[in-house]
């Protein structure tokens, strides 16, 4: 099925690795699993093609390690690497050692990876391409007559921050329209006497968020998305659900939204999976864009469980230079679909990790259910890596039938010998705030806090 | 105290008793300054002793990216568990064992052609090279570290090693 | 969520059970498992919210048992009973059992089936619905001239059966008109010196065939149908590999097929799932109707991955007296779907059975993999009961992906300690004529003859 | 201290014990200077000692359809793996132990009102009826079958009963 990659190594470990090893095998193509010392009994080596032992238990000397995983790939002569998220994902120059070694890197290009992973970069070309970013000053703001009346415009409540302050100096909301001229005036006075600069930028603040994110599939020339997924529900921005559709969006918003997000990908010519995250106000209703993420997602399950799109099998496709055949009209939202990150964690205990040997591992099953887990009984979760055990995905007709069948599910599994946070989990769906879609992403931390 | 005569083949039978019973975890016993213990993972316990498990990556030569040759055609069946590189070597007390330090390719002589830099029964030195690991076209050479004469070569000429993986076996002097 | 029944429970093992279990925890409703001595340490029972054991192993003193399952639903109070699939699932007389005691039985009306359980009463209702049947003589005819004038009209080949007969006895083939006149003389004479009767029965016969069944969801006054299951994968008459949609159907005649099965199951004002059976002739295109199972099928999840619809809530909402909330204009057929139906047996030794104790369980898993079973790690399949060890479901964007997906899967699956159908299954679905999709009821047999 | 004799073989039945008793997770000896430890795997032995189950269903008096109470509300959470209902129940050699023949209803009286069939510590024939199991609106009286003397009565009048829960436990005399 594939033209120029006929082996694979997967530059990664747990679920993930597992994932990308099941599509490598669907596609017929030769999955080559690597692995430290502190992964040699896992499920991916076990169920990889081949496996290679790329260096100690620490990420740095493992996964982490480029050139250990370069020499691997050339020693062990594959014809791509695939990374998976985190690790070495969106290091553009992993990517171009890749590229200059003949080595197909899964993902874009060395280029577009620096220039989306540049902050101020992407909201210049998320600007040109007419996607809305949060309003704001483009850049800093020297004159004071220039700042108020940008800030004027922008609205209220606003942030005002020195250019060259940072970790929170130099930074002040502005409440109203009240006491704007002053507020503007001490912090440039200050900023000035500070840092010896007074300039400034300012951005309308957003007390009321949501965390929005469109998955996007593009060949370099035509791009589609598989709609978006609503990641709101965070404890310290780390994502714990995920959702799909979002319950705060309507069609028409929907539409609005995914466009943006090709319009995007499309300036770039952008050639892998993606995924462009936004923010949405609950007050003015408006998404905006924050960044682009270049790599695939831990929670791009949610969007091939609704749209049945294979997202993995996908890439490696447009990674071996093949046209995206699937078209946008193509694509149809069914149902709707939640994953909760489980992890080895004691939520009785500030999430404190809990590595330790899993002595008895059940996975829950039935209609709607996928359950993406490296796991097996007697598995020993390292110390080393992060504390996901898995992604428990469940899908229903409804975002009710989802949220009922993860409840059944998350009881239904067992993971004995850790602690794990599947009944936090439980807990957070079924609060009142969940189930009525209508929350934002200070939801957790507030369910948190009742809880003591 | 009543000795009783424990011999090494009844420690065997013991032991593939505990092989062949697929549940047992762990067995210790001490006797009379004889200690055993046993732990099996209960995950990979299918496939415990070396011996059993498959085929190992180490031994598998990959082709190398020149030759750009027809892989193994992908087949939709996984291979079985990998053991660990070091599983099949046991390293007495008068022996040093060279493992690779890193993953990459390993080369027995300097050039192509030219003779190798040691073979079985040579004498080397603790600063002797003995082979080169080409990592990302970086030619690192590893060294013997000890007095000794080399009695194993497990690897191939040309052939891709895994971090860890046992390379030669040198008798100390 | 349900009105009337509160508490479920289900008159059945092993994987069925389970999967009702899982229905009744998502319809918010008790479930109690039934189980005999020889099941006490099973996943159902594990699961269930509560479980009663019934009797000793045997399935006639345990889940064939009514009076022991009656008295069981009366003395633990429950509101409704669960049948599965076989043991008492078409029992007319046990569900009038449950009628009578005031016990809930999800399914049909004893009544229903009775009259769908009779084959001649079942072709009249389908004549009368203008479901097509067999062509053949409407009864027993008498006289030869009568019967030679409807030979001639149905075509050949074709079966002629002593009404008197059985078992193979006074049976003929008639392969052209050439031999008709005298075949008939001929059967009509043995028969009368015979059986005392000459009167016979005259219908096509079909000798390229596949079998394929439409699945309906019934309130008793609304009909809907989920689309039609290909079954033709068979040996020996049992099962082994169901998909949807079938790879030989038309859209048109798609459209009949599951039209005909509707207006079937509103002749009779039907009310609960159940399914319509046919054979398709490869020859003529045409479906011919050869009876209604009126319960649930082991190959209901195949309906399911497709329409997502979940089949067992909805029966136990139309059980709970709900009106059908699904439009058929709801329904979507998307991507397609493939079941392996996997047992504990030898296909090297005749596919005979191999109870024993699993010693290591590992399922399949990974996107559009379902594994509906009711193993773990140390389960004994009892000798009692049937081999089946579990379901597996695999769902692609086409065919093509279905397959390739559950040969993945089939060889990620793990069980160990007793020898499986699932390499002979791989086999079976990666075979030239299955791929082709162009094969019929002896399909299988020949698969197992070229092999020896 | 007395010795006593322990072979390699006596080692092997215990092992074997062990191995057969699919409730023993742990075992340690430590004899004379003989130390023997075995673990087992969890997986395979979980759901065996009866008083590390859940409360046995035969306990959990179930509400009667005539009175169609407010029935436990239904749980998403699934109960605790049940334990047989035999399986907290130990009979001596000299008791005989009553169960129940078939699913039903429990009677310790011929109708409502009436005194019971028997009580604690009466004297009982093997022709004695003990009670009744209701199965379908059929009363089954369960009679004693020795000779002896009521020691336990394990249901309370009215409850429903599984096939093998116990029911009496006779003294034999």
């Amino acid at each position: 099925m594939l033209n120029k990659i006929k082996s694979v190594m997967i530059a990664n470990r747990g679920e993930i690795s597992l994932r990308i090893i099941r599509a490598c095998q669907e596609l017929g193509v030769k999955s080559v699993a690597i692995y430290s010392e502190a992964d040699k009994d896992t499920l991916p080596v076990k169920l990889a093609d081949s496996a290679v032992c790329i260096g100690p238990a620490p990420a740095q000397a493992s996964y982490q390690n480029q050139e250990a995983i370069i020499s691997a790939a050339l020693a062990f002569g594959v014809d791509a690497i695939h990374p998976g998220y985190g690790f070495l994902s969106e290091k553009a120059d992993f990517a171009k050692k890749c590229e200059d070694n003949g080595i197909i890197f899964i993902g874009p290009s060395a280029d577009i990876i620096s220039k989306m992973g540049d902050k101020i970069e992407a909201r210049k070309i998320a600007d040109s391409a007419s996607v809305p970013t949060i309003p704001g000053s483009d850049g800093a703001v020297t004159e004071f007559k220039k700042a108020l009346e940008i800030a004027e415009s922008i609205g209220f409540p606003l942030l005002i921050k020195a250019s060259a302050g940072g970790g929170g100096r130099g930074m002040r909301v502005v409440e109203s329209r009240d006491t704007l001229e002053q507020d503007l005036n001490e912090i440039m006075s200050e900023a000035e006497v500070a840092f010896g600069d007074s300039s400034v930028y300012i951005e309308k603040y957003l007390t009321d968020i949501r965390h929005i994110e469109v998955q996007l599939l593009a060949d370099g020339d035509s791009c589609i998305h598989l709609g978006e997924r609503d990641c709101t529900a965070q404890r310290r921005n780390q994502k714990l659900v995920e959702e799909a559709p979002s319950p705060a969006l309507s069609t028409s918003q929907r539409n609005d939204l995914c466009q943006s997000a090709v319009r995007l990908a499309k300036k770039v010519k952008y050639k892998s999976a993606g995924t462009v995250e936004y923010v949405y106000d609950n007050i003015d209703k408006q998404f905006y864009f924050i960044e682009m993420n270049t790599r695939v997602q831990v929670e791009h399950p949610v969007s091939e469980m609704i749209t049945g799109i294979d997202i993995i099998k996908e890439q490696i496709k447009i990674a071996d230079n093949q046209v995206l055949n699937i078209k946008q009209e193509d694509i149809v939202l069914s149902g709707h679909a939640i994953e909760c990150r489980l992890n080895a964690e004691d939520p009785e205990n500030g999430f404190s990790p809990c590595p330790g040997t899993i002595s008895y591992y059940r996975p829950p099953g039935g209609f709607g259910i996928r359950m993406d887990s490296h796991l097996e009984s007697g598995y020993t979760i390292p110390p080393y890596y992060d504390s996901m055990i898995g992604k428990l995905i469940c899908w229903g007709a409804d975002r009710n039938e989802a949220i009922i069948r993860m409840t059944r599910a998350l009881s239904e599994m067992k993971v004995e010998g850790v602690k794990t946070t599947a009944k936090f989990h439980s807990k957070l769906i079924n609060s009142e705030q969940f189930k009525s879609g209508n929350f934002n992403t200070v939801f957790v931390a507030s369910l948190l806090e009742k809880q003591h | 105290m009543k000795d009783f005569d424990i011999s090494l083949n009844d420690l065997k039978q013991l032991t593939k008793w505990v092989k062949e019973s697929s549940d047992i975890r762990e067995l210790s016993l001490s006797y009379n300054g004889l200690e055993l213990f046993i732990s099996r993972n209960e995950s990979t316990q299918r496939s415990v002793s070396s011996d059993a498990a498959g085929t190992p990556v180490t031994t598998a030569p990959a082709p190398s990216k020149q030759e750009q040759p027809e892989l193994n055609k992908p087949t939709i069946a996984p291979t079985a568990s990998k053991s660990s590189p070091t599983a099949d070597v046991s390293v007495a007390e008068n022996e040093h064992l060279i493992t690779a330090p890193m993953v990459g390719t390993f080369y027995m002589s300097p050039k192509p052609g030219a003779p190798a830099f040691v073979e079985i029964g040579q004498q080397v030195e603790p600063k002797s090279v003995v082979c080169i690991i080409e990592v990302m076209k970086l030619m690192n050479n590893l060294e013997a570290k000890v007095n000794g004469r080399v009695k194993e070569i497990y690897v191939e000429d040309q052939q891709p090693v895994e971090y860890g993986q046992p390379i030669m076996l040198i008798e100390k002097e």
